[in-house]
C-alpha cells in the first residue's frame, strides 16, 4: 500500500501545474470560456504536446496512463486551473474504444489533439438513466447503419469531431462513433451556469458505416458503464482539485479580512465551520483515490466505488461551495472574484454523470445485487 | 390558544385575492413566476397599482396613508401577493426607511418624504455597508462632517441593491470620528444626483448586476436631511435592521416557491414516473414544506408577540436565520429536480423579448442561477452569523 | 389568531407546574420509576384530585377538556417535571371512548383516579403498523367476544386497570376494552430506558361481554388515528416541556461552567449551536401548536399536522438531546443530573406512536391521497 | 499510488484470522458481539492469549515486545479483532502509557513497567481529567510537592474509565503551583494501593459505572516514578492524546457495528419487508458505509504519512471527529431500526449469567444503551471541540 502517486504520474502533474499556472489564469479561462468555441484550440493543442491526452489513453491507443490514477492527477490539476478544455470526453472514451478490441485506428488524432471527443449517453426525460435510450440504429441497406434520436446536454460538444453515442437496436444497446460532420448531425450548443459548453444533439437519419459500431448488447453497456465510472474518476479528481484551491483560498480571507478588530478567522464559529470542510475534503480525496483505485477492478467493486465517490462529491462539493460563500460573506458572490467559479463548477459537477442521489440509490442497489 | 384564522380574516383574503385577479397584470405575474428580470418600470407600475387601493405601505398607520391591518392582516397580504406571483415590493423606501421616519423623523421630514414613496416620486436605496463595514456594520468609515447648513459627505458604500435606479439613498454616516464604533454614526438623507456620487455596478456570480457601490466625494447633503439626533443613528440603523430581517424571513415567497417546486417535482420523470415520487426526493421535499408549515406559526407568533411594541426585537433574527435557510433549501432542491438541465444557463432568455429556444422544460432557465443568487439570503441584511450573535446575547443571554 | 392559551387552561397548567414543582422532584420520580408498579397512586390520586383527568376528557365522559390545547397544556407540565405516572393512556383513551357514542360508563373511574387505562395497538413485529393487527377477536357463543394475540411495548400497562386493545374481526379492525383481570390476561412488564414501565400484553382466549367492543370496521381505524393524533399531541407537548427544561438548564451551565478562564458560554462555537438550538424549539413549538389546533379537524388535516409534528419533534427532539449532552460534557452523561433523565425520555418518545421516519413517510402519503 | 493490500498483507490478514478462529474464545466473543458487560477476568484472559502470540503491544518495538508490523499489518490486525468481535484491549498500559514509556521513560522505568504491561501485572488507569479540567485539561489541580525522595500529591482526578479495576494509574500532576497552565505539570506514576488513594464510582446515564473519580490525600509517590522531566509533563501528555484519540476513531469497531446494524436491518421488518430494503433507511445506512469506506482510506493515508514519525499529530483530531462521528451514527441507526423496541432497558440482562427472557429480538437488550453510552466518544479523549480547536491551530492555521 503506498499513498504516493508514482514517479512519472509526479513529475507530469508538475508539468501540468506549472503550465496552466503560466499559461491558464483565470482571466484566460474566462476568455476562452465566453468564446464562440469553448475552448481555445492553441492551449489544447499545446496541452497535447505536453502528453497529457497519452495520460489519459491506454496503451492499447497509443497512449501510456488511463488508468485511474492517471485520470487522478491530471484531472486534479485541471480543477486546480478551472480548466473549460474538453478533457472529459477524452478520459472517457479511453475506455469506450480500449473494449472495442483492435479498433485503435478510431484513437487516431486523439492523442495529439486534432481530434476531439464528446461522449453522449444521456437523453431528453431520460435524467441519469444510461439505459433510457430512444435513439434507435437501423441496419441501412448498405450494412451500415442509420440513427435518428436526440442526446441531451452533452459536455463540450461543440468542440466535438468525433461524438460516442449509445443507440437502441434490436438486440438491445449499441455504442457508435459519429462524426461531427456527417450529414444530418445537428448540434444546439449553449453556455454552462459554470462557464463550460454543452449542447443537445440531433440525429437524424445519419448514416454510418458499420465498423463505427464499437460495442453492442451486454457489451455495450458494459463499456457505457466502465466509461462514465473513467468519467467520475476524472470528475472526481477535478473536484479534488477544486476543494483544495476553495479550501485554500478561504483560509487566506479568513487570515486577512478584518472585521471587529480581528481577522475573521480568529472567530471560533467559523474555524470549528472551516474544520469540518478540511475533514470533508480529506473523506472526499479518499473517496476519490477509492474510485481512481477501483477503476479495474471487477464491475461490482468499482462500481460502488465510483457510485460512493459520487455521493460523497455531492454532498461535500455542496457543502463546500456553499459554506465558502457564505464564509467570504458579499464578496464570494461576485464575478470579480475567482472563488465563485470555482464554487459554481464544484456544484454543476454534481449534474454530472449522475448526481448525488442517483448514485446513493444506485449504491444501495449495487449492495443487494 | 387559537390559530386558525378569523372569518374577517378569510374575507380579507379574499378580498385580497380578488384584487390580485383584477389588478395585478398578467403578464407581469408570469415574469415573475418564470424568473424574468423585472424592469424598474415593472417594479414602479406594480407599485403605483398597489398604492391606488392604499395598499402599498401595509405598515404604516393610516394617518400616513397606511391601511390599518392587523398582523394577521398583513401577513395574509404579504402571502397572497407573493403566491399569485406579484413582483416583490420594493423594500427600501415602504419598508425600511418608512418605519423609520415614522419613528424617528421630524413632522417636516415624514410630510416630505413619505408621501414621495408612496406615489413614486422616490426611488430610495440603502447605504449600509462599506468595504471594511460587512458583519461589522458599526466599524464603517464614510463620513459626513458639519460645514455650515450642510454635511460634506466624503467615502464609500457598497451591496446596495438596485442603486442604479435610485433617486434617493439613506446613509449611515460617521459624524463624529473621535467617537468609537457605534457612536458617533448618522442617519443620512442623500439625493442620488447631488454632485460628487458615483454608483458602479457590481456583476454577481450570475452574471447580473443587481448591486452597486456608491462613492461619495465631497458630496454637500442639506443639515435638514438628517434623521433624528447627531451621532444617535445606530439606533435608528438597529430598529430598520429588524424590519429588514422580518423582511428576508419571506414566508409568502417560500410558499409560492414551494408551489413552483412541487409542480416542477410531478413534471420532472425519474425512472418513469414524476420525480415527485421518488422517496428520497418526495422525503426531502416532506421535510422544507413541515419546516415552512412551523414556520408559518412561528412567523405568526412572532408578530402577534410584537404587534403591541411595533417591530418584532432579536426575535427576527430567528425568522431571518430558519427562513432564508428554508428558501434555499427551497432553490436548492429546484436546482437537484432539473438533474442535467441545471447546467445550461443562457442569462439573455431571463431578459424581456428573448425569443430563443428554450433548453430543457420552461422552468429551466432561471433555476440554477437563482439558486446560487440566493446565497445572498444568509449574508445581506446582517448575515446569518451576525443574528447568531444577536440570538445569543438578547434571547439566550450567554 | 391568538397564541396565548385561555385563561382556564393557564390557570390548570399553573396549579398543575406548582403541584410538580413541590411534589415531583427528580429524586422523587427516580424513587416512582423504580418501584414495582412504575407510578405512584398517591400521586396519582392527589392529580385526579387536582383535575387534571378532566381536563384531558371531553364533556360526553364527564369531564371538561379533552381539545388539543387542554393536552398541550397538561402534558408540556408533565414534560417539565418528567412524570412517569400513567397519563398517556387517559389522552389517548378520550378519543378512543368519545366515539363510542353514549358509553360514558366506560369512562367511568377514570375521571377521580381509580381506574387507569392503557392503549395497546401496536404488535410485535409490526413496527409502527396500526394496521398490521394479528390479534383476533371471534365472536363466542353467548355472544361476547373471545381475544386471543398480543400486543407489544404497551406504555403503562402493569399500572392499568382497563386496557384497550385493537383486534381483527370478520369485518376488520375492531376495539375492545379489556379488564385488566379478566382470565387470560397476562402481562410481562418491565423497565423502559427513560425511566417508564412498558410491558408486553399476551391474550389467551379471554372472554369479553359484547358490549366492551367499543368500535369496528373503518371506524375502528377512524377513531385509532384519532386516539393516536391526541397521543401524538400529549407526547408533543411533554416533548417541548423537556425541551424548555433541556435548553435552560444547558444555558445555565455554559453561564456558570468556567474553562480556559471563562464560563463556556463564552465561546462563540457554542453561542452558535445554542442559538440553532433555540431556534429549533421553536419550531418544534408551532409543529406541537398545529398538531394540537387541527386535533378536531377533518381527517386529512389533522393527520397531516400530527405526522409533521412527530417529523419535527423526532428531528429535533434527538438534535437537542445530542448536543445538550455534548455541550455538557462528561457530566452531561451522569446518572445524578437531571439533563440526561430529559434527554433519554426525549429520545425515547421518539420511539412511540411511530418514529420520525414512519411520518415522515406518511406525511407523504397523505400528500398524495 | 497502491491502495490495495500486498499479497503479504493478505497472508498476514489470513494468519489473524486463523489466531482468532483458534484463540478467541467463543463465550467470549459471543459476549463481545451480544453487547454483554465483560469482566475483569475476560480482559485480562483475552490480554494473556494476544501476548501469548506477542500480539498485544502491536504498536510497540520488537526489542520491547512489539511484534514489528508495519503500519497496515497494525491496522489489519486492529480491523480483524474488531471483527471477530475479540474484547477491545483495553488501551490504558499498552497504548496509553507504553509509547509514552517508550518515548520519554528512562531505561529503568521501560525495564520495570513495560514487562508489566505485558503479562498482566498491572492494570492502568488514566488520570488525567479533573473537576475543574476537562476540556481545559491544563487547569489541572492536583498537586504533587517535593518532599525528600517522594512527591505528595494531593487532589482529585475523574473520568477514570475503568479506574476500579486500577493497580496502577498515570497522572498529570502540577509541580510547579507557581507556573501557568502546561508549563509546572509533571506525568507521575502512582501505585493504586498507596494510602491516601480513594476510589468513588460515578453512575451514568445508562446506570453502568465504568468510570470513577480518584481522591489522593498526601499520597506519597517514589520520585522514581515521575517520567521525564518535571514540569515538561505537557509535552507527554499530549503525545500520549494522539494516541489516545487515533485509538478512539474505531476504524474497526465501526465495522464490526455496522455489519451488526446491516444484520438488524435484514432481521427487522417494515410493512412486511426488511428495514434494510426500506428506502429512507437504506439510504441513510448505505451513507454511513460509505462515509466508513472513505474512512478507512483517510486512516491509512494518514497512519502512512505518519509512519515515519511514529504516532500521527493533528491529523489524529480529523480521525477522532469523523470516526467517533461516524461510530455515533451507526448506534443511533440502530436504535432506530429498532422502533418500539428500542425502549424496554433491564440492565441485568447485560451481566453475565442473566436468565431472563429477552424482550423483543435477542439483539434488542443493549442497542438504546449503547446509543447512549456512546454519546462520550464525542466527549472524551478530548471532546470533539477541542479537537477542531487543534485542527484550526495547527492544520488550518488560524
Amino acid at each position: 500500500m503506498d499513498f504516493n502517486h508514482s514517479e512519472d504520474r509526479r513529475m507530469l502533474a508538475d508539468t501540468l501545474r506549472r503550465f496552466l499556472a503560466e499559461r491558464y489564469s483565470l482571466d484566460t479561462r474566462h476568455r476562452i470560456s465566453a468564446s464562440e468555441r469553448g475552448y481555445s484550440p492553441e492551449i489544447w493543442g499545446e496541452l497535447a504536446a505536453l502528453g497529457v491526452p497519452a495520460a489519459l489513453l491506454g496503451e492499447p491507443l497509443g497512449g501510456f496512463g488511463g488508468s485511474g490514477f492517471d485520470l487522478m492527477v491530471v484531472f486534479e490539476a485541471l480543477g486546480r486551473a478551472l480548466v473549460v478544455e474538453p478533457f472529459l470526453g477524452l478520459a472517457m472514451v479511453g475506455r469506450l474504444l480500449a473494449d472495442g478490441a483492435g479498433r485503435a485506428d478510431l484513437a487516431s488524432g486523439l492523442l495529439d489533439g486534432t481530434q476531439i471527443a464528446a461522449v453522449a449517453l444521456y437523453e431528453p426525460g431520460a435524467r441519469y438513466d444510461l439505459t433510457n435510450v430512444t435513439t434507435r440504429a437501423e441496419r441501412s441497406a448498405t450494412g451500415g447503419w442509420t440513427l435518428s434520436g436526440g442526446k441531451a446536454v452533452v459536455p463540450q460538444l461543440e468542440s466535438a469531431t468525433r461524438i460516442v453515442v449509445s443507440a437502441r437496436v434490436d438486440t438491445g444497446l449499441a455504442l457508435f462513433i459519429v462524426p461531427r460532420d456527417a450529414d444530418g448531425v445537428s448540434i444546439k450548443g449553449y453556455p454552462l451556469v459554470d462557464g463550460g459548453r454543452g449542447g443537445e444533439l440531433v440525429l437524424q437519419a445519419v448514416q454510418l458505416p458499420a465498423d463505427t459500431r464499437i460495442a453492442c448488447g451486454d457489451d455495450a453497456l458494459g463499456t457505457i458503464e466502465a466509461a462514465v465510472a473513467a468519467g467520475i474518476v476524472a470528475l472526481g479528481a477535478e473536484a479534488v482539485g477544486i476543494l483544495d484551491v476553495i479550501k485554500d483560498s478561504t483560509l487566506d480571507y479568513l487570515r486577512t479580512r478584518v472585521q471587529f478588530g480581528v481577522p475573521i478567522g480568529k472567530f471560533q464559529a467559523l474555524q470549528h465551520r472551516m474544520a469540518t470542510v478540511a475533514i470533508e475534503i480529506e473523506q472526499a480525496r479518499s473517496a476519490v483515490i477509492n474510485a481512481a483505485a477501483a477503476l479495474d477492478d471487477d464491475r461490482l467493486a468499482r462500481e460502488r466505488a465510483v457510485s460512493a465517490a459520487k455521493v460523497t462529491l455531492g454532498r461535500v462539493g455542496t457543502l463546500v461551495a456553499e459554506e465558502s460563500i457564505q464564509l467570504h460573506g458579499g464578496i464570494g458572490m461576485t464575478w470579480e472574484l475567482p472563488l465563485p467559479h470555482f464554487a459554481k463548477r464544484l456544484i454543476m459537477i454534481g449534474h454530472q454523470l449522475g448526481d448525488e442521489d442517483h448514485h446513493l440509490e444506485r449504491y444501495v442497489r449495487l449492495g443487494r445485487g | 390558544m387559537n390559530v386558525d384564522f378569523t372569518a374577517e380574516d378569510i374575507a380579507f383574503r379574499d378580498e385580497v385575492r380578488a384584487f390580485l385577479r383584477e389588478r395585478l397584470p398578467k403578464a407581469l405575474s408570469e415574469k415573475v413566476r418564470t424568473g424574468k428580470h423585472l424592469t424598474k418600470e415593472d417594479m414602479v407600475g406594480w407599485h403605483a397599482i398597489l398604492e391606488s387601493r392604499r395598499w402599498l405601505a401595509s405598515h404604516w398607520p393610516e394617518e400616513w396613508g397606511g391601511p390599518g391591518w392587523s398582523v394577521v392582516q398583513r401577513y395574509i397580504f404579504d402571502v397572497e401577493i407573493a403566491l399569485a406571483h406579484a413582483p416583490r415590493i420594493v423594500p427600501f423606501g415602504v419598508n425600511m426607511l418608512g418605519p423609520v421616519l415614522l419613528k424617528y423623523g421630524s413632522d417636516e421630514q415624514k410630510k416630505r418624504w413619505l408621501p414621495r414613496i408612496l406615489d413614486g416620486s422616490d426611488w430610495w436605496c440603502q447605504g449600509y455597508s462599506e468595504p471594511g463595514a460587512g458583519s461589522d456594520l458599526a466599524n464603517l468609515k464614510t463620513q459626513a462632517l458639519r460645514d455650515g447648513d450642510h454635511y460634506v459627505v466624503n467615502g464609500q458604500k457598497t451591496w446596495t441593491t438596485l442603486g442604479k435606479y435610485a433617486d434617493m439613498i439613506f446613509c449611515l454616516v460617521r459624524t463624529d470620528p473621535s467617537a468609537k464604533k457605534q457612536k458617533g454614526i448618522s442617519f443620512l438623507l442623500i439625493d442620488m444626483k447631488t454632485p460628487g456620487i458615483e454608483v458602479r455596478p457590481i456583476v454577481l456570480l450570475d452574471g447580473d448586476a443587481e448591486v452597486s457601490e456608491v462613492f461619495f466625494t465631497d458630496v454637500r447633503v442639506p443639515v435638514e436631511n438628517l434623521v433624528g439626533d447627531e451621532n444617535l443613528g445606530w439606533t435608528y440603523a438597529k430598529y430598520l435592521l429588524t424590519y429588514e430581517r422580518t423582511n428576508i424571513a419571506g414566508v409568502g415567497a417560500s410558499m409560492a416557491a414551494l408551489d413552483q417546486l412541487k409542480e416542477i417535482a410531478r413534471s420532472e420523470q425519474k425512472d418513469g414516473k414524476p420525480l415527485a415520487e421518488d422517496p428520497q426526493f418526495a422525503a426531502r421535499l416532506a421535510r422544507v414544506e413541515i419546516e415552512l408549515e412551523n414556520m408559518k406559526t412561528t412567523s405568526l407568533r412572532v408578530l402577534a408577540a410584537a404587534a403591541h411594541g411595533g417591530a418584532p426585537g432579536a426575535e427576527s433574527s430567528m425568522l431571518k436565520i430558519r427562513g432564508t435557510e428554508i428558501r434555499q433549501e427551497i432553490s436548492s432542491l429546484a436546482r437537484r429536480a432539473l438533474g442535467p438541465y441545471a447546467q445550461p444557463f443562457i442569462s439573455q432568455a431571463l431578459d424581456e423579448g428573448f425569443t430563443g429556444e428554450a433548453i430543457g422544460a420552461d422552468y429551466a432557465a432561471p433555476i440554477a442561477s437563482q439558486y446560487f443568487n440566493q446565497r445572498k439570503l444568509s449574508i445581506f441584511g446582517g448575515s446569518n452569523e451576525i443574528q447568531r450573535e444577536i440570538i445569543t446575547k438578547t434571547i439566550l443571554e450567554l
